[in-house]
Order: C-alpha cells, then structure tokens, then sequence
C-alpha cells in the first residue's frame, strides 16, 4: 500500500471497519458531504450512504445521547466531535450515560460506542480549537481512552476501537493528520497487530525513560534523537492507551533507567501525567534517582495561537526537564 | 417585572399584536377526554377509544382497572416499605396512573420505552416484576432489568437524558426497516417518557430537533403533573406544553391524563403514527402528583393543600369505578378479586423486598466494563486480599 | 425514510391531520421586506421604516449604505489577509451585512450585544475597531476590546453558548430597574445574535425557556444564512425558524436579512418590545452566506454554484444603491466619497494588522485570574527563568 | 452563637453575603420556597425576594450560563446545582466560558460566579447522587475549587468565595449537612479569619501525613485518633483548597514525617491524590521514606447504595495504607 497520512490512514481504518460490520454507522457535524472539517470521513457517505453516515443537527449532546440509544439498539456509533473543545456539551452524556449504562445494566447493555476527538494544538487555530481534554475522561471509569501517535496507528486503533465492546474515546492529534506518511501493511488483522490497550516502547533506551502520547510522541523521539547527540540514552515510550494505562513496560523501563519524564500537551495539573507520575513513583520507589518529572501545557487556558509555540512543550523544554532529571 | 400578558399592546407593529394572540390563542388548552370524572363516556370530535380488533372492550377497561389499582398498591406499598426503612427513597406515581397504564397498554410488544424514574405503572404494562424497581430504590442494584427482555429501557435519573436515547433508538428501528412497512407485526415505534421540569432540559429539546430532522418513530410522553419538585409548571413554560412541539414542527396533543381511556386513544394515535413512518408526536398528560416528590420531599413546605383536593376528584381510579359500576360492567365479585390479588402483590413486595440478595461489594470490579481491565482486576484482587484480611483475622 | 410533508394522511384522529395543517402553514414563510431585491421601496402591512424621531430618513439610509460597504470591506481586506498569511483565518459575513446593520443600528447605546465571531458589522455599529477583530483572527489576542466599552460582548465560538449569557444579562437589567420605566433614555435589552445551526444546541433552547419564564428583555436575532458549515438549515429544522419562538411562549418574526431597512425595523420593534418590558422575541433575518463557512472552508463540496447566482441578485448592498440612485437620494460625489473611506479603511487594516504588537509568552499567567495564585505566580517565575536560560545564552 | 450544623452554617453565610453586597443572587432548582433539598437556603427567598433568591428552570447549563450573563452586568450569582451528579450538563458552560472569560478579554471581565456543589456519598442516595467531581473542576484553568469539611469553615469559605473575583467552584460534604455542629465567632471577619486558598493543619503529628478534604476530613481525624491508640503520631492536613492547592504545609509536615497518604471519595486514576502524590514526590523526594500513598473511591461508578459502606474509604483503609506506608 501506498504511504498515507494520519487523516487517510484513519479514513481507510473507518471505510473497513463499516464494510465489515453493516452495524458500524458515522456521526457527527459535517462528516457527510464535506467528509468533516478535517476530511477524515471523505468519500465515505457517498459510498455507504446518508443512513450510515449521518450528518447531525448541531448539537454534540445530542450526538452522543442519539449514539447512545442505536448503541442498545445494537449499532456501533462513531461519532465524530468537530474539534477537543466542543466536545463538552456532550459531557454529561458521555461520563453519566456512555460510561455508566453497562455497569447500571448489571452488564446487560453493552455500549460500544466510539467518540473520536481531535485534539492538541500548534495548527493556529482559535479558541476551542486546541484542547486537550483526556484527563477528564480518563479520570471517567466505564470509559477507555486511547490516543493515536502515527498513521499505521491510526489506521488498527480505530478498527480496533470499534470493535471493543466497551465505550472508547478516540483521541486523533489533529496536528498530524496531514503531517508524516506511513506505510500500511495489509497483512496484519486486527488480531495480529498490537492489542488497542497497550503501551509500546518506540525507541530504546537507558539513561532515562520519556514517555509521551498523541502529538508529543513526535516531540518525544525527537528530544531523544537530540539527547544522543550528547551522549543521553533516553528511552521513549507511547503511551498509547490511557485508561486503562499500561504501565507495566513503563516500571520495566524506568527500574532501569532510574529516570523518567512524561510530556503532553494538556494542563500539568491533574494532566495524564499525575496519574503516571503517582504510579510510577510507588512502584518503582527504590529505583527512582530523580522525582517523575512533567512537561506539559501551562496552567493557564490554551493561548492565543500567536503564542502557541511558547506555550506548547516542545523539544527545549523537553530537554531541560531531562536534563533537571538526570542532574537532580 | 411585568408580566406578558398584562402588558400594554405593543405600538410598534401588528406583528406582535398577532403573535400575542396566537400565544394566547396557544394558552387554551384543548384537552382530550373520553372519560369525565364523574365516570362517563364523553366523545371527542377527533380521538376515541378503540380497544383494538377482537378485543373486548368491557373487559379491556376492566383490565385497566386492575392495572392501576395494582399499580397503585406498588406505589403505596413501596412508600410504606421506605418508612419502614427498606427502601433509600421512593418515588411515587400516585395520581398517574392513568398516564402510564393508558399509554403503557396502547404499546405493541416490539415497541420500546425509555422511562424516567417514575413509570412504574409502564414497567407494570411491560412485565417487569415490581420487585426489580424496589431494588433499584432499596439500592441493591440500579434496576439491572434486561431492557432487551420486554423492551423497557433502565430507569433513567439524569432528567431528560434517555428523550435522545429513545430519538438515537428510533433511528435504528428506521435503519432496521421496521418503520412504515405497513406490517402491524413489524412496524414499531418508541416511547420517550419525561416530566414537565424535563422540557426546560438543553437534551429534550435537542432530542425534538433530531426526532424531526431524521423524522424518527418516537413518542414524546410528557406527564405534565404540574411540579418539578417545588418548581410549578409555570416556572418552565408559559403556554401549554404541548405547545412547543409546533415550533418544532411536528404535532402536539394535550390529553387529560387522569383518564385512561384517552391516553390509550392518544397513545395508540400517536404510537401508530410513528410506526407508520410520521415520525414524532409530542403528547401531553396533563394531570397532577398527587403524592410528594419523593418519599423525602416535603410538598407542604410549597404548595396548597387544597390544590390536592381539587385533583382528588379527578381520581383516575375512582372515574374508571364508577364508569364500571353505572353501567353495570363489573360487580363486586370483581372489585373484591382485584383488591385480593392487590394485596397479594403487597405481600409479594413485603417479602420480596426483605429478601433481596445483599450485593457482593466485589461485583462492582466485574461490571464496569464488558471486557475488563487488568488495571481493575488487580484493584478487585487487592481489594478481595484486603477483606480477607478481616475475615482472617489478621487485623 | 419517509418524509413527513409526503406521508400519507394519519387514519386515526382529525387532530393529527390538524396539526399537519397548522404545521403546513408555519411553512409558509411570512416575510418582512420593506425594499426590494430591485431597489424598491414596498409596503408591510405591520411593520415600517422609521428613522426615528428628528432624524432624516435619506440621511440615514445613505448612513447605512455607508455601514455596509465599509463593513464588506472589512471582511474582504480581512479575507485578503489571511490568503497573505496575516490571519490564521477569518469568517466572512459576505451578504450579511444587511442583517448586522440593520439590527445594528437599531441599538440604543444602553442596549447590550452578545455576538458570535462573524458580527462584524454589528462591531462596527459598536465602534469596536476593526483591527480587534483582525486581532483575534489573527491570533494575538481573543478580541479583547472591553465589552463595557460601547456594550459589545466578546466574541464566542462555542455554538450558542451566549445565548444563556445574553438572558442572563437581560435578567440583571431587570433586576436595575432599566426595563419598562418608559423613559427612553434608560430602558435597555439586549440582543443575541447567533446562526442557523445554533439553533439546535441546547443552550439555545434553554435559553429560550428561561428569556420566556422571566420575560427577559432579549431579542434572539437568529441570521438565518442557510448553512451550518456544509449542512444547509433542513438539517436543523423542517420548518421556518421563526417559528420555533411560537412554541416557547414569544414572537417570532421572519424578516429579509439582505433588507437593511427591514431588518432595522424589525429589530427596532423587536427591541423596543423588551424595553417596554414585554419580553423576549424571536427575529429570523433570512439571508445567504455567500462566501465559505471560514476562509478554511470549500463550499465547492456541499453546495450548488446555482444558489449563489440567486443570492447574488438579492445582494444587500445592491439594492440600498439602486434605491438612492433610482430616487436621486445620493448622486456620484456620494459614492466616490463612500467608496475613499473604504480605501482609507482598508488601508488602516493592512498597515494595522501587520503592525498589530506580538503579544508577550509572559502574560497568559496574568490573564487567568483576577487574583494571581501563588501556584501560577511560581509556574510563571520558573518559565520566566526558562526564557531567560536562553537570553543569556546559556543553554 | 448557638451551635450549627453544616446546612445551617451556609445558610447563615449565605445570609450574611447577601446582607453585604446587594448584588449577590442565589439561583437553582428549588432554592426559593423549598429552600433547597438540603435547606440551604431555607428561608432566604422570603427575606430577600424571588429577584434574589431564583428558582431556575430545570436545567443546569441555564443556570450557569445565565449566571455568566448577570456577572458580565456586574452581579455575583451564586448557583446551587442540586447534586453532584447533575452538574455535568453545564460542564461546558463551566469550562468553556466562566472559567475563560477573563482570560478571553484580557482581564476585562472578571466572573465572580460561585458554583455551589453537594458532593460526595454516604447518604443512602441512588444513582447519581454521591458523585466526586472536584478533579474535573481541578483539572481546568481559570476556575479555583474549594471545599470545606465542618460548619465554621462552611459559614466563612462560602463568604469567601462568594467576596472573590474569580469563579469558585464549591464543594459542600452533604453527609455533612446535617451532622456535627459547631459554633460560629461571629467576632471574626472575613479578613481575620484564614484565607480562602490555604490549607490547614488540624492535628499535629509526627510520623505519618495524612492529607484530605471535604466529608473525608472526619475520617482522617478519627484515623489518626485511633492510630494515636496504637502509639502513632499522625499529622493530619485538611486541604481546603484544591485548586489552587496550598501544599507549603505539606511538604513540610511531609518533610518532617517522610510518609504521606492522601485520602477522598474520588475515584483514585486521576483523582486529587494523583496530583498531590505527584508533587509531593517532586518537592520532598529526599524526604519520603515510602511512596505517597493513596485512598481512594474505587475505579468503578459509584456504587448502589447498599455497597456504599464498603466501597468508601474508611478507617479501616486509612489505617491499612498508613500501615502500607510505615511498613515500607
Ligand atoms: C439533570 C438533573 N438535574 C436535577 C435533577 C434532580 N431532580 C430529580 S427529579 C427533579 C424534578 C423533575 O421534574 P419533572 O421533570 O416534572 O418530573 P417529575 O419528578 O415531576 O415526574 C429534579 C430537579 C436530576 N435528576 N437531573
Ligand atoms: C459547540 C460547537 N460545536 C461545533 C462548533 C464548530 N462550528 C463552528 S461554526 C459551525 C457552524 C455554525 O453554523 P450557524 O450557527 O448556522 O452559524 P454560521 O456559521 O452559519 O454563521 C460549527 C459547527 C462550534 N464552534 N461549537
Ligand atoms: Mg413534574
Ligand atoms: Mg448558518
């Protein structure tokens, strides 16, 4: 297959998924015709038909509270949320009703319901454009979270996704979706490739262990790429999977390295990275030489895009925070 | 602040001046009755009751009869336990009968019902036995009934949210192709049940707008009781609520929702409606709560007593008794079999309530998800280890 | 699926037929226009230009003329802009500028706005420089003029959210007594300006119910421009607009959004009505985006060019020309004069927004709160450091 | 003063605001002649009128939306959302614009908007109804949440909060409401007594830090008490504050103990204590002698009520992490 993009990955990992399951249906604003703000449905009502994928009346909480109730109908949703910052309408749909329904059912009402979400900043947009909202869903039991870093990636996650009878929240970093090109293998399946709730170490380390999701896997391997020139063997691990997390290389890692760092874009406070910081600080207590640090997207509400990139964690800052842990 | 309608006619324009009218014009209420309180037959130039081919129409009514005596002995009994301390909380239908079994009986079994927390007399039309919804307010579980078995939905809390569900439902039913087929079999239609508070929810009104758009098969049900706890229907709309659906483009209905026989007929309309490719119909049933909001709600503190006395002569009940008795339907061998296996369904509540297995606190690990997590395995397994402990001994 | 306007008629009850046929005629579109597409001056049984008192009427009318085409050169000198990279994008409001001026300049200074981002016109009837709204689009700031300063709120982006902040507004209003006092100098409203497609997110339908329940003083002014990005209005709703007001409780009014001089009148009217205390009202300016959703988006791929050509003969500006021409209201001197400042104007924006000052990385930690948190001080110290690391070289 | 409880102590704050500023308003769902379902506003709509004390329409994000609007022309609306549960439909309007205004017109607008929240469970209640949302408010720049754990505190915090500038989202322990009460000094004033945003040292102790907020205060005290039996000297830290948080004393006290465990209601993945842990392991990393443990509400929805004893934190968890973390 030919190299694709994250935007087409995805949208040939949707075109599969709905050819081989007449159940799977898109929603979402402007997913039809225009193939979404991001074309990431293209091409796919023409050729499924406006019964499958549905363009929506412009409301989010009713998208999410009609996927609902075709998800006990027995359909599998997709619903596409235009940008991270619109998504909160939806809010109490998706953490009371999308996250509680099998638990409330006693287990008999399955919800496979996927809400894909592109999220992150750094495309010079406005406000609501850039946010980065996986905290408070993580912190959501009943819901699964998982963040795509590379087109191969994209193309199995969302396939993925949409198989898993529980309900995930997608999150695309739409700074990449026309960036970098991969190469998909169509020798896989669904099962050969990685499982969907898994971590994945990118590249090898031993001096320190970087840990990154989304957007920030870039970022990751390129301040680990920079810290080789000076000699730093930093490990770099995508975390893929947020809720659940998947930890267990991650305590493998930094039991070696002694050091770790993890970087998103979202707020620091209360961001993914307290949650990973507190768990690796109580499981690898012996091991650590230097507090978890964490870079991340400033306490403060995203910023005007004319000062994004200051405001964004980026390789600089990275490397400072790696170099702070290794002098500490 | 003054208030819209004793203000001074506006100067500027007969626009408003015959908006004003036309909202006035909306504020009489055209009530659908079949069934006065006094207990007779009354006709309505554009509903009537049918109790459907083949059926018998003295026995239908008798049926209903039975439904909401015992629907009411659910409620009282259920109210009684809360005293007693079983149940957490309760809430009760009392005066809602009507409401809920006319509409409940007009449902076809492939119909599907998205209720509050309030319909029990609809879950009593759907065969879910009582003794699940004191588990839910006993807090045992949270219904944890199979809505697949007997298509009723789980008793929703968050006000208005399951009105999308039942929208998101009805467009399966239409990718189903159970829509319109003109199949009595095949063609169904939901039912979306809510309160006059609930029509102020963002999610109702968002759950009108995609009902009409993809002219989805669904039945807003609103039970108009008049209160949102202390809240009266004024605080939420100033004109008939049935209303609102117009400025959303499909038909409203305002029925007296203390008489069955009507609710059935504008059910039955409605719901046929809906099967039949139509798409929605909001319908109002107006009537009252006659009891507290809940077992904790204290409705002296905001309302009159003699409200309360005005809707007790419009008891649903007693309309459909003296309806039966004048015309000599049903004697008292009747009535005294109904109160017989009412109070056999009380003590099968008494009991059964008592009885409910105890939940294992464990269980909440294995529910969250359909397929778990090993996160959450290792916290049920570190949580299991630590009850052990007690029961060990070891602390 | 079937379509509701072509099912068959409902067998069962005459009052479903009757609300098809009131929902027929809520289709019907009742449309207020007071100048024609050709520049004609027509009457309105209801409403009617008045320049209001002492003012002279060509006066006015060559001072809206004026607006428009100052405000259209705003949004192409804006558009221009971006293509040059200045802006990170901009939302055109081609052909809408007789909704945003008419209803602009409707407003006494006391009334207050709430906006979306496309109101730029109704900026400029504010006196909020242009160069602001460059700002925002631009991405130096979030618009940040002071919206007590000339009464313009900010510009929202998240889809009817200040709808609910305009009722609130409106309700605050109430409550300092500059509503219904009769004098015109101190009576106040607001106005909610928000699109088509806003008109399916719950927070303006809740906003509707609580400008209802409180007989606010807001008029929602809804520019009906038929697209929702690339989902034309029947997506959102199956019948005119305006009407949706009806089944709240208030006026609805459907006025031609690309006449200046109805527009004013309605939303004149519309606002005097919530001065005088008589509450909130519905305006539909039916209108026609003429450019793309953003300068980001491609209506190549959800609509017909043949629409455009249409809109094109409808043309705001246009018509308000013809109307001067065709009755000597205005000659050449007039329209050179107009059309200076509008050179004058865009070369205010060109030099401005390039000269627009780079904002310091330093200062989004003192724009969070209005009392600084230690937390934040200290977050904004170590990133200061950070900086500084570089300055000096050091890293 | 006589002795109060909780609900009476907001009440009389609330009182108290409302005679101070003419331009304080309470709004919610049966706040007026009900007076709340808790009573806390018990009486104040026939004292104050039904332009001051207004029952809402029933929805949430009309509520807070309305209240943005009444702030903008210089009100100080104080909403109550009825349950914790029920706050999610105006999330969007929480963090999507109270919590940005300011920031969005360049300090122009300020938004002193008090959000009144009653939180967390042990009362029996069904679905909904027992929910922990502080780290969703946390988690989100521009708003500060708070929480208080005993009348006094109940009667200044909520005047406090209502005084301040900035939106204040805030926490009421309803199992509290009716529990112990406490005097009121009412020679105090706002300014003499402890300032909104700190936390508190409320048991002094030597070998363990023990951190919570809200309803688990009482279980952190009565901990440390039955620790104390046991010959352990428990240093007990109510946070009050949860954003900003006020750790200066805690890292002190944990400087001074080397152990700390954080105790709530809230679900542990992503909960306060994920942050707390996190900062403490950066600010007293030489000092900790075991990881920062946690307490925490379990990574389920909140259970039916009957499984609320059990699922809860309790004394017997605290004191079984306070073992974990001494026995380290
Ligand atoms: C979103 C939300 N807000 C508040 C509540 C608390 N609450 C429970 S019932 C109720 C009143 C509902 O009134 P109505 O819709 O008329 O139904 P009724 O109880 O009268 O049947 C309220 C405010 C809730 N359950 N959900
Ligand atoms: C809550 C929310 N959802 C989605 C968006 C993305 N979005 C921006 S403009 C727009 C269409 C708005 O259409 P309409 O209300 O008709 O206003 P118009 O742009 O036509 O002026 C959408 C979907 C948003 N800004 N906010
Ligand atoms: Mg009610
Ligand atoms: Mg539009």
């Amino acid at each position: 297959m030919a190299k694709v993009t994250l935007a087409k990955a995805l949208n040939a990992g949707l075109r599969k998924a709905m050819e081989d399951d007449p159940k799977v249906l898109l929603m979402g604003e402007d997913v039809g015709k225009l193939g979404g703000v991001f074309r990431v449905t293209d091409g796919l009502q023409k050729d499924f038909g406006e019964d499958r994928v549905i363009d929506s009346p412009l409301a989010e909480s009713g998208i999410v509270g009609t996927a609902v109730g075709l998800a006990i109908r027995g359909y599998r949703p997709v619903c596409e949320i235009q940008f991270d910052g619109f998504v909160y309408p939806a809010y109490d749909q998706i953490v009371s009703q999308v996250a509680k329904i099998h638990f409330r059912s006693l287990g008999k009402v399955k919800m496979p319901v996927v809400v894909r979400i592109p999220f992150g900043g750094g495309i010079g947009a406005v406000e609501h454009h850039s946010e980065s909202p996986e905290a408070q869903f993580a912190h959501t039991p009943g819901l699964k979270v998982v963040a795509c870093s590379n087109p191969v990636d994209g193309y199995w996650m969302i396939q993925q996704a949409i198989a898993c009878d529980d309900p995930v929240i997608f999150l695309e970093p739409k700074r990449q979706y026309h960036a970098d090109k991969a190469e998909l293998d169509d020798h896989q399946t669904l099962q050969s490739v990685q499982p969907l709730f898994t971590s994945r170490v990118v590249r090898a380390g031993t001096d320190l262990t970087l840990l990154a999701y989304g957007p920030m896997v870039k970022t990751a391997l390129a301040s680990a790429e920079a810290a080789a020139g000076e000699g730093r063997s930093i490990e770099v691990v995508d975390l893929r999977s947020l809720s659940p997390l998947d930890l267990g290389p991650v305590h493998e890692s930094v039991r070696k390295t002694g050091h770790a760092v993890v970087v998103h874009e979202a707020h620091v406070n209360l961001g993914m990275g307290a949650e990973v910081a507190a768990r690796i600080s109580e499981q690898c207590f012996y091991s650590l030489e230097a507090p978890v640090l964490r870079v991340g997207g400033f306490d403060t509400p995203y910023p005007p895009s004319r000062m994004e990139e200051q405001w964004l964690p980026d390789l600089d800052r990275v490397l400072d925070a790696v170099d702070r842990s290794l002098g500490f | 602040m003054s208030d819209p309608t004793s203000a001074p006619a506006a100067e500027h324009g007969e626009a408003f001046a015959r908006h004003q009218a036309a909202i006035a014009d909306l504020k009489s209420a055209h009530l659908v009755q079949l069934l006065t309180p006094e207990g007779e037959r009354v006709e309505h130039p554009e509903f009537s009751f049918d109790a459907g081919e083949g059926a018998d129409e003295d026995e239908t009514i008798r049926g209903f009869y039975r439904d909401m005596v015992l629907t009411r002995r659910i409620d009282t009994e259920a109210t009684a336990l809360q005293r007693h301390g079983e149940l957490g909380i309760w809430a009760q239908l009392l005066g809602q009968e009507a409401a809920q079994i006319g509409s409940g009986r007009a449902l076809r079994p492939q119909d599907f019902v998205f209720p509050t927390y309030r319909e029990h007399g609809v879950a009593w039309c759907r065969d879910i036995d009582p003794l699940r919804l004191l588990g839910l307010f006993r807090g045992v579980d949270q219904g944890g009934w199979d809505p697949h078995d007997g298509n009723f939905g789980l008793y929703t809390i968050v006000i208005g949210a399951q009105t999308l569900h039942a929208t998101g439902y009805a467009m399966g039913m239409q990718r189903d192709g159970v829509v319109g087929t003109g199949d009595p079999e095949r063609d169904a239609a939901v039912v979306a049940y809510f309160g006059d508070g609930a029509s102020s929810q963002g999610d109702v009104n968002e759950a009108f707008i995609f009902a009409a758009s993809y002219n989805a098969p669904v039945v807003f049900f609103c039970q108009n009781n008049q209160w949102a706890i202390s809240e009266p229907i004024e605080r939420q709309s100033r004109i008939p609520l049935y209303q609102r659906a117009l400025g959303f483009g499909f038909p409203g209905v305002r029925v007296d929702g203390n008489d069955v026989l009507a609710t059935y007929a504008v059910a039955q309309a409605a719901l046929q409606r809906a099967r039949d490719g139509q798409g929605p119909t909001f319908v109002e049933a107006y009537t009252y709560r006659m009891g507290a909001h809940t077992t904790t709600d204290d409705p002296t503190r905001y309302r009159l007593s003699e409200d309360l006395e005005t809707w007790k002569l419009k008891d649903p009940i007693q309309r459909v008794k003296a309806y039966l008795v004048r015309n000599g339907l049903a004697g008292q061998d009747f009535f005294d079999e109904v109160d017989d296996e009412a109070e056999r369904l009380g003590e099968h509540l008494r009991e059964g309530c008592r009885a409910l297995p105890e939940p294992d606190p464990l269980s909440v690990f294995d529910l969250v998800y359909a397929e778990q997590t090993p996160e959450l395995a290792e916290q049920r397994a570190g949580y299991a280890a630590y009850l052990d402990s007690f029961e060990m001994g070891a602390v």
